[in-house]
């Protein structure tokens, strides 16, 4: 079974076999002077006045937090939707207990202003 | 001709384990910590699919979906404990964290 | 309705199914009224209490329900009554707390019952998964307990500290679980004991059994586990830390029991052998690092290690009899230290913290009452008679002795000997130390005055007359399966 | 009489009311008046009691108020038994005995604290007599608890209010050692009493004391080996030890004089200290059956005794001395136990209760003269100052020297009796003991009472009140007040004549004391051993009475030796000058003794050498000197061992704690990471445990 993967093998072999080739043969032909203009990161454009690093408002930190929760409580769903029919009335009940309950959260999360940017 | 048994994820599921391990004991910072754990925990996720499906029973994948839950709860509290540190001490370096001790 | 399941189901987590709703209610009035700290923990303690007397609807009931995941019997009951206890009593001693730190009363209730929903489902269940559940719940509720101080940093250290390794001990004990399911294809605590009984025990199991004593062991803060215990318990509010110590414990133990009396019968021997290494370990080092703390909470954390040091002792039994003890102690443990940590949180004033062991000093000459009352919940600690302390002890070291483990007894007395030294530190510290700055007199609010009640009442009363408790845990024991099993191997 | 058990809970009610609203509203005179109200109702409650106890023909009631411990089902030497603790209070001639002295000179300590404790403040005052009511609450239920468990109640009890006690005066930084002193030493002895009552309970399936004293009874005696029984005992006896400062725990007995008075006199002479004598004295008829303990038990407390006494000679504090000197007297007592004369050991358990309280009463009165000073060497010539406490205190002196007909005579000459009968060696310690006890009891009252006046002077009262202007002025040493002499004055008629319920036969006595007591020390089923244990060699009346008169003789030699001191040398010169040979005398003597004396405490060596010299230079003050030196010279070397080796276990143990706490406080380091690899190093352990356990079998 593993004998289908040799061809991948091979090709991932050329290509990196490939990629260090090309590099060495361009370190021996490069010129390797410098100068001020080269070493700028952006040869053109504006120029960078502040540091790229950062800091976020916390906001995305709330928001990813209630989309991470939100999002994972559908794993539930997916056993729910597979065998729906079996379960029912029962199910469909049970599972909307369950988003009442999500609901909740949601509401509080809401009145707490979780949700408001600045 | 060479057979995946459950054996091989095993392996893989400690292989994983252990470099959750390694991550909690050695990164400095707290939120790759929890990322480690969360890779200990995906381990263990391995191994129940991999034993539910040889058991042949699906009670492993029950246990998977309530572990993801789980998980995807304790990263929101923990993100937002590491925020309310974060506002007052300006850093998520775990070094810091020894004000209380012995 | 599907097959397994029925509107029976339903009746039997009756009690669980108040505890959401009353929760769910607190979490909307917190978002929804204006703030009203009694109201909130009015509505909270209703819904202790409603919770309580559901639960004795079903007294001396022994079935599994919900397709064998929650068992009802005395057992679970046993344990539901001493969450519920210890929560009504961490709530009426919050509630001055609450209002000297300024703290939210709803969202700060609402985390109380979630934490008590989830040692309920500890308690009752009989299924990994529903024990996992049951221990998340109350865990992740207690991790942002522990961090409810936001603008203290000791506050935010311990949830940090508590989160984290809570997470990594979760991931060993899942391990630990998921290769149980991969030994024995069944997550049931019966069909586990079903499918190792016979077979003699293979590594994986043993492996598994550390593992998953392991994650326990620092849920029950056990030496080489307890590592975090001091530090949260220090940073945490206090009446936290009361939960902390009493709560969270004994659902631990509860569970503790559950997984390795009822699933693992098969290897008693060894994990007979593990809680002896363990209890030994945690009751001196507990004790021996308790002796030269300054800080009255941390000293109260090390004591609480090494009182679950003594509470291993019932584990290592094994037997009907030990697991009895074993509930008795919990349920004295549960007022004696409830109480203590009582006293600490009315020393916190709005210009004290006094969580140190020097701000005690002459407590005696500015408040006699609250000084005899610390007094007699430290003598309790210490295991001196009459006090409901040494019942238990004497219950559970005669368990020991009774199995024959005399040595573990003996260590346990010569412990507990050490263990009076710090604890009438406590007592020297009241009665003749210089004064303390003393600060705002200590008031005693009406809740605060009902949660010191119950605490000495139940310290006295169990310690004059502990029959009542004693037929109730021996009942509960005889509930927990899988002891023949146990018996036999040894 | 089943109100017995109101008999400690009288002061526990008033310890309660004192401590929980004294502290805050009451006054001193209040707070006072409560404490002794109850203490005395106890009192008439316990006369009440003793005296229907007389009526009653087997001599004893046993009261139980509820059940305690549910029974509980343990493994015992003899199957499964019930472990089941009532709420039982037994009244017998030996508690009957005891709850008299508690409550009696309990009472009389509080009326003389009334006034010795006045110039504290009112908080402090309180709080005193909250601990003072709280200790005769335990007290009394140790002695009346009907078994094992009820006793540790007090025994635990006790020992927390002498601990509370001893560090009364907690600004003191000696005080509050001395406290932690106390606690330490006593642990050790408690580990070793609960042992023991774990196995009382194993070995005989209960831990009622009539019923373990029936059980034991039909054992057989262990004559040669070193059985259960002897393992019992031997566990006890560590307890009795710890509580009654015997060889080697006794360390924490002269450090606890800390303590007020008051609370020296009650707590650590006349009452708590003896609980172990007690002890032992209740348990009777397991001891007899452990021949081996016994003699243990009569070593230690023959050795205590001589040693103690020797240290006692030396001490210059007066409460020091005291202190000793009961250290030493409790010592006479485990030896009249060891020799099993219960009764006797019981007898004087009594008789040193009344003189030894008194005497600690008698100096609180001199220190409150003296302004707080304890060092003897600033007294002297006091007899002129205070007559009352003079008196009292010569008295008790007499009493505990031995001298007839005060009541140490009759006691310490029963265990000289019963001791000789069964050891000639321990004898021969004891008589030695008793003159030591005789010469440095007088040494006290001679440079406390007699010569001239050594303290510090004080202004007198030539222009009135101007002494008030700065506060409490001392006004020179002055009668106390009639609040604390009253108490010395009953305490000195007891002294005087306690020992009339136990005159021996040899002077035609009936003993009477003895029979009272007899069937507290054996058990009813066999009673009649108590006549079996009369049948012991009995030495004709001609030699008891030799012997009597020749440990009076030692006992008269010591004071005249103190006297020959302590007096004759001082002071008289001028009078003596004019018979030259007597003054050369007086001032040889006292150059041969102040060099001895010197030396021995630098140098033993060199002092031993001027000692011989003196022998053969001249017999008289040569013996004088030599018997000098060597009691010096033993007390040098006991105090050598009580210094370095006895404290150093006690501290090393304290010690080993603290550090290793130190060493778990340096593991807790506080990183998360740190804590991590504690856990896996956990299961790591375990995983290897179990892999050595499986394959190399362990």
């Amino acid at each position: 079974m593993l004998d289908a993967y040799i061809p991948v093998l091979l090709f991932v072999l050329v290509a990196i076999g490939f990629a260090i080739f090309t590099l060495m043969v361009s370190s021996l032909v490069q010129s390797s002077r410098y100068n001020r203009v080269k070493l700028e990161p952006y040869e053109c454009g504006i120029e960078p006045v502040t540091d790229a690093r950062d800091r976020y408002s916390v906001r995305y930190y709330l928001i990813a937090m209630l989309f991470v929760i939100f999002d994972v409580e559908t794993v539930f769903m997916f056993p729910w939707a597979v065998i729906m029919d079996e379960l029912a009335l029962f199910g469909l009940i049970e599972m909307l207990v369950f988003l009442f309950i999500l609901v909740l959260g949601y509401v509080y999360a809401w009145r707490k202003g979780a949700l408001e940017w600045a | 001709m060479m057979e995946i048994t459950p054996a091989h994820y095993t392996i893989l599921s400690a292989a994983l384990f252990s470099v959750g391990l390694i991550g909690v004991l050695v990164r400095r910072n707290i939120i790759i910590i929890f990322m480690a754990i969360e890779l200990m925990l995906n381990a263990v996720n391995i191994n129940l699919v991999a034993y539910a499906n040889e058991v042949e029973n699906l009670v492993g994948q029950v246990f998977v979906v309530f572990v993801i839950a789980v998980a995807a709860a304790e990263a929101a509290v923990g993100l937002g404990i590491i925020l309310a540190l974060f506002r007052n001490k300006e850093t998520v370096n775990i070094d810091e964290m020894n004000v209380m001790r012995s | 309705m599907p097959a397994g399941f029925s509107a029976l189901d339903f009746y039997y987590i009756l009690p669980e199914l108040l505890l959401t709703g009353g929760a769910m209610v607190v979490l909307l009035l917190a978002v929804l009224t204006p703030r009203n700290d009694n109201l909130l923990l009015g509505v909270s303690l209703g819904t202790l209490v409603a919770s309580v007397l559901s639960v004795s609807l079903f007294s001396g009931l022994d079935v599994t329900a919900a397709r064998g995941l929650l068992a009802v019997d005395s057992f679970a009951a046993f344990f539901k009554f001493i969450v519920l206890l210890s929560a009504g009593l961490t709530m009426l001693m919050s509630a001055p707390y609450l209002r000297v730190e300024g703290l939210k009363a709803g969202e700060y209730y609402f985390l109380i019952l979630c934490a008590t929903l989830g040692m309920m489902f500890m308690a009752s269940g009989v299924d990994l998964i529903t024990l996992f559940i049951g221990l998340e719940t109350m865990a992740v509720s207690f991790y942002i307990l522990a961090g409810f101080l936001k603008p203290n940093p000791r506050s935010n250290e311990a949830a940090v500290k508590y989160f984290l390794l809570g997470a990594f001990s979760l991931g060993v004990l899942l391990y630990g679980m998921s290769l149980v399911y991969g030994a024995t294809g069944t997550t049931s605590l019966q069909g586990i004991a079903v499918a190792l009984s016979g077979q003699s025990p293979s590594m994986v199991i043993v492996l598994a059994v550390v593992l998953i004593g392991a994650g326990m062991g620092f849920k029950i803060a056990a030496v080489p586990f307890h590592m975090w215990a001091p530090d949260v318990y220090e940073g945490a509010p206090t009446p936290v830390t009361a939960f902390l110590s009493v709560g969270s414990k004994a659902a631990s133990f509860a569970m503790l029991l559950r997984i390795f009396v009822e699933a693992l019968p098969a290897v008693a021997a060894d994990w007979s052998a593990l809680f002896w290494v363990l209890a030994v370990l945690t009751m001196t080092l507990g004790n021996i690092a308790a002796l030269t703390q300054s800080n009255l909470k941390r000293m109260l954390a090390y004591s609480s290690i090494a009182h679950a040091g003594y509470l291993l002792i019932g584990v290592v039994v094994g037997t009907e009899r030990g697991v009895a003890s074993m509930l008795v102690y919990l349920g004295v443990y549960l007022f004696m230290q409830l109480g203590a940590f009582a006293i600490v949180v009315a020393m916190r004033r709005s210009d004290v913290v006094g969580d140190e062991l020097k701000d005690l000093g002459g407590l005696f000459r500015r408040s006699p009452a609250a000084a005899f009352m610390m007094l007699l919940f430290m003598l309790s600690l210490g295991g001196i008679p009459p006090t409901a302390g040494f019942m238990g002890k004497v219950w559970l070291f005669g368990a020991a002795v009774d199995a024959g483990f005399v040595w573990l007894a003996v260590i346990a007395v010569a412990n507990s000997a050490v263990s009076l030294y710090y604890y009438l530190r406590v007592v020297v510290f009241m009665w003749m130390h210089e004064d303390a700055q003393p600060g705002s007199p200590l008031v005693f609010g009406p809740a605060m005055t009902v949660a010191l009640g119950i605490a000495i009442l139940g310290t006295v009363v169990f310690g004059i007359y502990p029959q009542l408790l004693f037929e109730q845990a021996q009942a509960a024991a005889g509930t927990l399966e899988g002891f023949s099993a146990t018996v036999a191997l040894r | 009489m089943d109100f017995i058990w109101l008999i400690p809970l009288l002061p526990g009610v008033g310890a309660a009311i004192n401590g929980l609203l004294g502290i805050r509203y009451f006054s001193k005179v209040l707070a006072a008046r409560i404490a002794c109200a109850t203490m005395g109702a106890a009192l008439l409650l316990s006369l009440v009691a003793f005296l229907e106890l007389l009526g009653l023909e087997h001599r004893e009631h046993v009261v139980t108020l509820a059940h305690w411990i549910p029974p509980i089902p343990l493994e015992t030497a003899s199957g499964i038994g019930a472990f089941e603790v009532p709420w039982a209070f037994r009244l017998d001639p030996l508690s009957g005995m005891m709850i008299l002295i508690v409550t009696g000179i309990g009472f009389l300590i509080h009326l003389y604290s009334t006034a010795y404790m006045d110039h504290e403040p009112r908080g402090g005052y309180v709080r005193f007599f909250c601990y003072l009511n709280l200790f005769c609450f335990f007290m009394l239920t140790l002695v009346l608890g009907s078994t094992f468990l009820v006793m540790f109640v007090g025994w635990e009890g006790v020992g927390l209010c002498s601990y509370l006690l001893i560090g009364f005066w907690y600004h003191k930084q000696s005080a509050s050692d001395a406290g932690k002193k106390a606690f330490i030493v006593n642990r050790i002895g408690d580990f070793g009493f609960v042992l023991g009552v774990f196995l009382v309970f194993y070995t005989f399936g209960t831990v009622d004391f009539r019923e373990v004293a029936e059980a034991a009874s039909h054992m057989p005696v262990e004559v040669a080996g070193f059985g259960v029984v002897s393992a019992i005992c031997l566990l006890l006896f560590v307890g009795a030890v710890g509580k009654s400062a015997q060889i080697p725990l006794y360390v924490w007995l002269p450090d606890a004089m800390e303590g007020p008075t008051p609370v020296s006199a009650l707590i650590h002479a006349a009452t708590m200290v003896t609980a172990g004598v007690y002890m032992v004295g209740r348990n009777a008829v397991l001891f007899e059956h452990a021949p081996m303990v016994m003699t243990v038990v009569a070593t230690v407390g023959a050795l205590t005794a001589l040693m103690a006494a020797t240290i006692g000679l030396v001490q210059t504090d007066i409460k020091k001395v005291l202190a000793y000197s009961t250290v030493s007297q409790l010592g006479y007592m485990f030896l009249a136990t060891g020799v099993g004369a219960f009764a006797a050991g019981a007898f004087h358990l009594m008789t040193h209760a009344f003189f030894k309280a008194l005497l600690f009463l008698g100096s609180g009165s001199v220190i409150h003269a003296m302004d707080e000073e304890q060092d003897m060497k600033k007294m002297g010539g006091l007899k002129y100052y205070m007559g009352t406490t003079f008196i009292t205190m010569f008295i008790g002196a007499i009493a505990i020297a031995g001298v007839p007909p005060f009541s140490g005579f009759f006691s310490k000459d029963e265990i000289l009796y019963r001791t000789f009968l069964s050891n000639k060696w321990l004898w021969g310690l004891a008589v030695v003991t008793a003159g030591m006890t005789a010469f440095y009891m007088f040494r006290l009252i001679f440079m406390t009472f007699f010569g001239d006046y050594r303290g510090p002077g004080w202004k007198h009262e030539e222009h009135g009140g101007h002494a008030e202007e700065h506060g409490h002025t001392w006004h020179g040493p002055h009668e106390s007040p009639r609040l604390m002499t009253v108490p010395l004055m009953v305490l000195a008629v007891g002294a005087f004549a306690a020992g009339f319920v136990g005159v021996p036969a040899a002077l035609g006595g009936g003993n009477a004391i003895e029979h009272f007591l007899e069937p507290s020390f054996v058990a009813t089923s066999a009673s009649h051993a108590g006549e079996a244990e009369h049948a012991v060699a009995h030495l004709s009346h001609g030699a008891e009475l030799a012997l009597m008169a020749f440990s009076v003789l030692v006992g008269l030699a010591g004071i005249s030796l103190a006297y020959h001191l302590y007096v004759r040398r001082r002071g008289q010169a001028d009078r003596l000058a004019a018979n030259w040979s007597v003054a050369h005398r007086v001032l040889l003597n006292k150059y041969y003794v102040d060099e001895a004396y010197g030396a021995t405490a630098i140098d033993g060596t060199m002092a031993s050498a001027r000692g011989l010299w003196t022998v053969d230079r001249r017999v008289v003050d040569g013996a004088v000197n030599g018997a000098g030196w060597l009691t010096r010279a033993l007390s040098w070397v006991s105090h050598v061992l009580d210094k370095y080796v006895v404290d150093g276990l006690v501290n090393l143990v304290g010690w080993i704690c603290q550090e290793g706490s130190y060493l778990f406080r340096r593991v807790q380091t506080g990183l998360i990471q740190n804590y991590a690899v504690a856990t896996l190093f956990g299961v790591f352990a375990f995983i290897t445990m179990y892999l050595v356990a499986r394959y190399v079998g362990v």
